[in-house]
């Protein structure tokens, strides 16, 4: 029995990711808290992040999903920890046009770990899995800079 | 003609095909059934030699495509045991359920009467009695399940009161498999003086359904779930409860009489068809039927239910599968819901397609019905009249070689 | 590819038939196109090779049948010029209007509020705004008419003022075949604060239609008027309102998230698009599409001019014809209305028929309308890219046929 | 030019009456008035009807329709004015029958001119013009019995 192309979807960085995820959990000084779901699957992400002068401080997640949305969440708080918002919210667009199939080469080599993501691509019904998490930092950007 | 079912696979087209170079085991039919080739000559007949719009032309296309049409109103009569003028043509069994809960429910609830629904129901029995309830004032109450999947029938009994106005549930759940005792359901709540609706999406296609046997007062389904068209559905009514339900849409066709601040209706069944219908679409839900009929109920009842015990069986031996729902043996219908412990659904789903085995990952828009069952999506592989015990085993093959695949 | 009008008549396989021994001339275009082979070869694959439930699906046949489902989507966005989040699909011209009057106008309007509608309205442009209308206790006016079969703009222009919320009106006249002055319209309209919505069932596939360009609010048409299949509808709407609107019908797929008493809705489109959609005849409006972009705008308008033409002299040059709507050289579409004095509309409907001639003979769905013209009833040619000057002449003959044989 | 079978559709007796209806207008001291209308084609029958004593004294019609709708109320007019309620219902049954396609070969030829009407049967889109006073009268009979 071939597994086809499986293990393109699901490398090893993946499911290293899925299966011990990092800063999963709750922020006690969060002061953005955003719940996304995939409607389709049932997929949450809920996000805590700390933002405070324009800076990620901390982030942290916690939900339900299968692997490529639990990866995907894991290898978006490792990159933006520490980031400005401005800096995180191109590392967010760069990573969203990388999922509808249009990848900037160039910036892509900053998604770090994230960058695997692209053979996400090759697999039109997990896409939404792999950008649940950053439509959700988008969102707790753009509440923050509300304010 | 007398069809057979060891080789119903051949009168299915789209099974002929390889996905991910495996043939394709199609194992998603409580979302949709495949299309037979009768079906899909009767749209292309339909198109090439009949098409035109029904009821308003005088000459010979216009004859022959109404001729068809309410021919297949009898038809769908027969298959349900009720007569055609109870048997209203929609675009599928939510916009028939929509309707009743609208141009019924909406009419006969008084702020403080009771809607009960069960936890087992579709979002598409669920969420229109839910608006329903906001805008008329009542309530909804819920009939819980017992832990073997099946409705708790001794908590219905007393949700069951003279405030007890509409009683809606599943004829068979979409996740579990269960097939309610809907008979004595209804005997229930008629002795409570509540109007009966059941949703029999996951029913028609399985099993003969009768309404006079029944004797509830609406029932939808849909097309596209027996063999037929996407597009069209059936919404059945008591002659009675028509007269007095309100059409939902407004147009063309469903009327008598327009002036220019009022119009006066049709009586049912035109009074609810407003508009141009799914003309094409109804007269492929006759060649559909028909199909059914040509293979016959007897067949495709032992034939599903051989192939739902053996994936039943042969799930429950991979070890790390939990299947949701009653036993075999029990009430149960064509389809086994089930998770593997350690990977998320849609990573099984995923796998399984790879080695062409096509099942249905997710909440299966029975949301509530998760949050019951403790779980937030599931693995569902559901059967129809074509499947057998080859697709079972690829079945299970796949699912070992998820397992393996993530090592769990 | 592009194709010749000069040959589209071979691309219906339907016109290749014979009715009474005469070759079909279809003259009922304005209730239903025929289709071509494109559009009917397009179902075939999807049932053949795609057929899947969308949105829901993570294998492969699922992927497939979402893809080209929201490519279509795309595809009448850019046909309409709009965005694909503005483009709603409907079961037809009908739901679409009732959707708009239900889900938004009953939510904005408030008792003393001013619905305007014109005299020319199709029933299902006029219903639904009656019922919602008696619903919200707004009041409903009405534009009239000139002799000459136009839209009263001066009157229309006199009816507007701070209480008129909703303009409700058709872009062509199903009956007279008059194009209205529509971004004019809208103009006045928006100018007293009033939302547009346009019922463009009849303006569809006869020219190019530009949401951008006309600005209005709502959009409405049918597939099956635009040689697609029957059963599926378009609703355009401008994205702020449709954020505002609230969908008539709930159920699996427009939900975000679905508690025992509570629900919460996705965007638009989606909050719309409740249960299992009319996929396949979502795809098969998509190879309509395709195919009227292969003749081309200019070919088919020039086509449609020429044949209406020769129609209105024809059978203006026999005695006893009486025609309606405005002269040739005024803004209108692709039919001709007429009656033979002396001959009932269906008697001259039965004798065309014999000689292969399909027209309409009827209220039309216009009663509002035929009551203000001062006749009951109406025999009407109308055009679709197919017919050309054979077509208008075996018509002519047929109605000097009807005339003598009925000795007026 | 053929013109098919049309003269099946248009017998004479059929163009006579629908040119000139007998018992076209208002009956002064009609006890029972019924409007009926095809909402296909938007013909319309108000039949005006005197009943006494079980009886048909006097029936007008007037309405606009095609020739088949016309004719027929003209050939209904003259088969039951003077007769018994029952046998104008049996008329009707026998009426209705015969324009369903099962003519009761016997009770046929009691329906007078009426019984060349079978003919329509044949032109399915023509048959509600042709029932159509028939079922206005039917109303008629049954409103008055409930009296
Ligand atoms: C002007 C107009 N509006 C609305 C409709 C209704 O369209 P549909 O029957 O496809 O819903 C029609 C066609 O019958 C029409 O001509
Ligand atoms: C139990 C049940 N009810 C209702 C529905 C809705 O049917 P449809 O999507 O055809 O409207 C479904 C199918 O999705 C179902 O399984």
């Amino acid at each position: 029995m071939s597994l086809g192309n499986l293990s393109d979807l699901y490398r090893q960085l993946i499911l290293d990711h899925a299966q011990h995820p990092h800063h999963r959990g709750e922020l006690a000084n969060a002061n953005q808290t955003i719940s996304l779901n995939n409607p389709t699957c049932g997929d949450v992400v809920n996000l805590s992040v700390e933002i405070n002068d324009d800076q990620i401080k901390d982030i942290a997640f916690s939900g339900d999903g299968c692997s490529i949305s639990q990866a995907s969440a894991s290898m978006m708080t490792d990159l933006v920890k520490g980031q400005s918002t401005a800096q995180a919210k191109k590392e967010i667009a760069t990573f969203l046009e990388m999922l509808m199939g249009n990848p900037d080469e160039k910036d892509v080599d900053d998604l770090g770990d994230a960058a695997i993501l692209a053979t996400v691509v090759k697999f039109p019904a997990r896409i939404k899995c792999a950008t649940l998490a950053w439509k959700a930092l988008e969102q707790a950007i753009g509440e923050a800079e509300k304010k | 003609m007398v069809k057979n079912i060891a080789t119903a696979r051949n009168d299915f087209p789209i099974l002929a095909q390889k996905i991910n170079d495996q043939p394709l085991t199609y194992l998603d039919n409580a979302a949709t059934t495949q299309k037979p080739q009768a079906v899909i000559d009767a749209l292309v007949h339909y198109y090439e030699f009949d098409n035109a719009n029904i009821h308003r032309g005088v000459y010979t296309l216009a004859e022959r495509a109404t001729e068809q049409y309410e021919g297949v109103r009898q038809q769908v009569a027969k298959f349900i045991h009720a007569e055609s003028d109870e048997v209203i043509f929609t675009r599928g069994t939510t916009t028939s359920l929509n309707w009743v809960a609208l141009g019924f429910g909406a009419q006969v609830l008084q702020p403080g009467d009771e809607i009960v629904i069960t936890v087992m129901e579709h979002h598409s029995n669920l969420v229109p009695w839910q608006q329903v309830a906001q805008k008329t004032g009542a309530k909804l109450r819920y009939v819980e399940i017992t832990a073997d999947g099946e409705l708790d029938l001794a908590q219905y009994g007393e949700l069951l009161n003279a405030k007890t106005k509409i009683v809606a549930f599943t004829h068979v759940s979409n996740v579990l498999g269960t097939i309610n005792p809907v008979k004595k359901m209804t005997e229930m709540a008629h002795a409570v003086g509540a109007y009966v609706v059941i949703d029999g999406a996951q029913a028609a296609g399985h099993f003969p359904i009768d309404m006079v046997s029944l004797d509830c007062d609406f029932y939808a389904f849909s097309g596209h779930k027996i063999y037929g068209p996407t597009g069209i559905g059936i919404l059945y009514g008591k002659r009675e409860l028509l007269t007095e339900m309100q059409p939902v849409e407004f147009g063309g066709e469903m009327i008598n009489l327009v002036t220019r601040q009022k119009t006066d209706f049709k009586a049912a069944p035109e009074k609810f068809e407003a508009g141009t219908m799914p003309i094409a679409q109804v007269i492929g839900l006759g060649a559909a039927i028909d199909y059914i009929q040509s293979i016959g109920w007897s067949a495709i009842e032992a034939q599903e239910r051989k192939v739902t015990a053996a994936a039943y069986q042969l799930l429950k031996d991979i070890p790390g599968v939990e299947i949701y729902g009653p036993q075999i043996g029990s009430s149960r219908s064509a389809l086994v819901t089930f998770n593997l412990n350690g990977v998320h659904p849609h990573d099984v789903a995923t796998v399984l397609d790879t080695q062409g085995v096509a099942v249905r990952a997710g909440h299966h828009c029975a949301q509530p019905l998760m949050e019951t069952l403790g779980v937030s999506s599931t693995t569902r592989a559901s059967f129809g009249l074509y499947n057998n015990l080859t697709d079972v085993k690829r079945l299970a093959a796949a699912v070992r070689a998820a397992k393996e695949f993530f090592q769990v």
